[in-house]
């Protein structure tokens, strides 16, 4: 049993020493596995993800078949040693809730309409978890569907915020959270973007803020989207480039 | 999945600012909660929302505390979309749907702090009070969300602490509480085409883009959840946010 | 852990108060699931049970369907904070079980042939138990059905009846046990009629009788099936007058 | 289901009192017990009823008590109607006509009070023993609830009770016989058209519209279970208690 | 719990006073499920094991038919009072591999192309258990198929064999382990043979053991399945000569 | 299953002493053995076989052992082929293949007694250490077999144990290792039509008619499974034995 720390941020410096607005090191790399049509793995810090995606194929049972566009599905699921306590295989609860808002979040981009009565699935995978896993495995998930030559409007592009107590005690939004904050924090706040369409495609809260909390969080981890949205696009180049 | 007709008639409807049954975008349907209503429970409440009925009980058994917490109870959210609720609902194990509708009613109370389980705990370490709140549907007309928080609230709020003596549980003639302190409500909005609606019947969801769902306690907010194929600009996500704290206002007076 | 009472039944009067043949206020109200083709929910006391009917519709999977009659599928369940320990969710053995009993029951009366193909769905989920639930059950379902505007030969009605001891120890058959006779009593029979066809189609026993108690406590139970009876039609006759 | 030519077939012999296998209407298979079949159970006994043969097997664990009766050993009976004993048997958990069997046979031995379950506390409130009645179908032609019933009774009859040492079960050379005190039976009939009949065969199973299973003991009745998508009239079941009454009388022969 | 014993073998005399090369007594005994198209009992000594085979018959699901030749599954299964601490009914992760490898090992001997699109149904029951039930099984499934009519290139015959140490804690290759042998030796090794295609058909091993003693084993058993084998014709032809 | 035409061409190579990506009969594909992948692991390793890529993890639980063994630690072993590393792979329960491959690993680290449970003891009786052994694979292509077991090999012997303190696992900071002595390593080989290879590929797998892994550990055969549908003759099981003691040598270099 770990102890609650006294404070999460001091001084403007968190934990691991970044300021409010501080991203961890990312790092985007496409085909990860080499079998899938698309993948991807992304690293938050120590958070590592890879996404994978087959697709458009054939869909199984034929009573969830759309007979006028494809059927995006998404499964996140972790490995059983990607976390501190050992994970039974298999999802449960959470990774079942969060299986449908990643599905939702990449709808919002694939052009399902041009592969009708097919499925795309995507397979979001932690590798190690060290907070935001949901955001880091939906920004990989978005560059395996392009990594798959999947027609899409745009990318998905997400970082997570939240509110961490200062040595007062008081309240500070920062972006990208890691474990202690996640875990000890005031509010943990998953939230992504498509850039191209400008809507926010992601959105879910733990935890307590005002609503002048809530957006200057935010305006914070749209300053982070940008850089990763970057990131993205270069770790897709590379690969064309590396064609 | 809606059909066109129905679909050009709503849209052309909300352009005029009135939506089929009536109502305004921004309009809540009638709202009542009983509470109370079933006996073997330690707290329960009925929760109607327009033609949406969601029943929601409350047991509190003795357990085992987590090893990470084990000086805290135990609070466990479940919830069913009854294949008896709707036409369309099936049995079996919980669909990602009602798993959403549990995990979004769980973390509206834990995070507004509704319950202190640190009251909970029978003896540290080895025995703490594991508190159930299962929620039913009845019959499901849109809007689950908004009435399954209504009904935990309501049931938690009104809910009986049992007494743990000689290794036994009494559960009758109790007079402790359950000790539950403030209330957290919920706005959800659905977003079809240009418009945004709050609290949806049935009909609007299957039409919905996106869905954004906001717990506000003491006007702050507790919880969001967005859902839906498709997204909601800034501006939008904004005005949500203030609408829902204006909404969060008449729900708890339903809340009494 | 409760104690066993001394007694059941004192003087004549039971520990609720009834004579032996008596029965607790019954209640029956259709429609309280708006969605449903037809609903009920009938109150024996404290036991509140509420059925609800779809269908006839299509039927899922195909290799049930049955080509000359509609399939007639009953699923028994209660809401897990209906009983004194919580209830895990879904059916367990129990459930099954009754489920099982309650369709033959129902099949005895409904008119099967009318409706090829298809199936006629029957929830049946107990509210509240005091003992009895799934003779409530039947008996709401079969107003269920009436007011899901199914061709039906009759109603099915039931009441259960059993045997308890008095100050003496001896054993008294009784009509309509609640919950402290059921569980400290010598016998539990659900029973339930076709009065249209004059058939005994719900018959099931716990406990240890003579053919002679059995038979007295049929006859008592007799009659209360008549009252309940009348209560299914006067629920179904308010329905159309209101209507 | 059973095809129209044979049902008539079957019709018009019932009507003659005799049935396609010869039997009378009111007459049981020919019955065999034997008992202590498998020696890795603490008791067992296969027996044939006619083709039908079900083998039962009782097991005894140590364990804990139900909370709500600490003083009480338990007793848990499980039922298969397996894959390999008929060609529309399917593998896969329990059918719920194999739960429906395995509770009948359940109610008919606890009702009975066959197995004082008082005598099976090792020590209060924290172990106790765990009586397991496993029946399975070797060969299923029909009444497997009454060759169930014969076989739990017979295996529990013969079972040995374990010895608890040291925190350790003792399953050898044992000495004392689980306590079990009395013998239940039940007679199974099945009505056809006009015609009710005993111990049915799996084809005039295939034919029946309704079942009474009747459990008794000592001249009483101890358990009912009706089956069938029709009914019995009142004048049909006295009759059916009037015959078990008798029939157990043979049935009781068989379990010697 | 019981005590390891302190040899299993002693002046060439094993535990149950067999010698190294030495088997249990075999009883064979076919069509002990009537209702089966073929069925077979096959006892080691105390271990006893019935198989009946269903079939070639209709395959559901549809997708796994096989349009050129019948699929042959099997399913291992133990009674659960077949062994000393009641097993959990239901095939568990033991019980889903050994079907598999007694499934694979019937397919080398089955003429599978004889009944395109069928399914040929195969259940091991373990009625007791004494070691060496899969390879006892296997045997009887073998027969079962012969007794149902299947043809078959051949049967398919199995002993198992193993290491065990003696009084001086030397380890001793031994034919037909049985429990103790199984518990406490050194090495268990399932084996089976296609004597028609001189084919070695199912092998699995715990233990260790060297190329030496793999080979000494092996030939002990070879005899082993020699006197099996004509068993199990004996028992088939005493099914021909009964009819 | 292959088509006729890769078929033939396979087995024409295979006359010729070649394989379609050039290896000679008897030769593995390039090994590469990381271990130190994840951090949250006690151990852990990632090992590429040819295009097979295989992750395996460590995580230490303290828990109750087993009953009849109460002075042993328990291994426990789990395998998925993931739907994410072979397009023909399902989501869903493991498959009959993710079991074998699960219970074909754990038998050669059992058998080769590479874990000495007894030194995995907290208290007697009462609390052990659990050790999972969990492997995935990433890209599957082929003779996931041994990617698994040397997987499973280096990621055990690079495992660091948990300390129990006041009732709590420390993980951080740990000096000790997991109690691992000696090293086993596996080979499999394939029979294609005349032809045995060892370490076949996806491709030559789907071609398979018999299959056997053979585990080693210091020249002992520790292990043996056989699949596939049809069988080896006497010699030819010779042989693989043969090799895999040689091919043993460059597999328990790859692990360093």
């Amino acid at each position: 049993m770990e102890v609650k720390p006294k404070f999460l941020i001091k001084n403007g410096k968190r934990l691991d020493g970044r300021k409010v607005g501080e991203w961890r090191e990312i790092k985007i790399t496409t085909g990860v596995i080499p079998n899938a049509d698309g993948s991807c793995q992304v690293d938050f810090g120590k958070t590592k993800v890879i996404a994978a995606v087959y697709g458009p194929r054939e869909l199984h049972p034929k009573h969830m078949v759309l007979s006028d566009r494809a059927l995006v599905r998404a499964r996140y699921d972790m490995l059983s040693f990607s976390v501190e306590d050992r994970k039974r295989p298999g999802p449960g609860r959470r990774e079942i809730e969060i299986s449908k808002v990643i599905a939702e979040a990449l709808r919002s981009v694939v052009m399902v309409e041009k592969f009708p009565r097919s499925v795309i699935d995507v397979f979001v995978t932690v590798i190690q978890a060290d907070a935001s896993t949901r955001i880091a495995g939906l920004n990989a998930a978005s560059v395996a569907l392009a990594d798959a030559g999947i027609p899409m409007k745009g990318l998905v592009t997400g970082v997570a915020f939240g509110k961490i107590y200062d040595e007062t005690g008081k309240g500070v939004m920062v972006a990208d959270v890691f474990k202690p904050e996640d875990q000890w924090g005031e509010a943990d706040i998953a939230y992504a973007k498509s850039i191209a369409n400008d809507e926010v495609v992601l959105l879910q809260m733990d935890g307590d803020v005002t609503k002048k909390e809530f957006l200057e969080g935010k305006a914070m981890a749209d300053k982070a989207i940008e850089y990763t949205y970057q990131e993205q696009v270069k770790a897709l180049k590379a690969k064309y480039e590396g064609d | 999945m809606i059909d066109k007709v129905t679909l050009k008639l709503m849209n052309d409807s909300f352009k005029k600012g009135v939506r089929l049954d009536g109502r305004k975008l921004d309009e809540f349907r009638d709202i009542t909660v009983e509470t109370g209503v079933i006996s073997k429970a330690e707290g329960s409440a009925m929760v109607s929302l327009g033609n949406s009925k969601v029943l929601v009980g409350v047991k509190v058994n003795a357990g085992e505390p987590y090893s990470d917490s084990p000086d805290s109870g135990v609070l466990m959210t479940g919830a069913e979309l009854t294949a008896y609720s709707h036409d369309s609902f099936e049995t079996g194990p919980p669909s990602p749907a009602a798993i959403e509708i549990a995990r979004v009613v769980d973390r509206a109370i834990r995070e507004a702090k509704i319950i202190d389980v640190s009251k909970l705990v029978i003896k540290s370490g080895e025995k703490v009070w594991l508190v159930f709140v299962d929620i039913y549907t009845i019959n499901a007309d849109g809007n689950i969300f908004d009435a399954a928080t209504l009904g935990a609230m309501a049931a938690l709020a009104t809910a009986k602490l049992p007494i743990f003596k000689d290794g036994e549980i009494i559960r009758e003639n109790l007079k402790d509480s359950l000790p539950v302190d403030g209330k957290v409500v919920s706005s959800t909005f659905v977003k079809v085409g240009e418009s945004v609606l709050v609290d949806p019947t049935m009909q609007e969801e299957s039409a919905l883009d996106a869905r954004l769902t906001i717990g506000i306690k003491d006007g702050n907010i507790v919880s969001l959840q967005k859902g839906g194929n498709h997204g909601f600009n800034d501006q939008e996500v904004e005005d949500m946010i203030d609408r829902s704290i204006v909404h969060s206002k008449k729900l708890l007076k339903a809340l009494k």
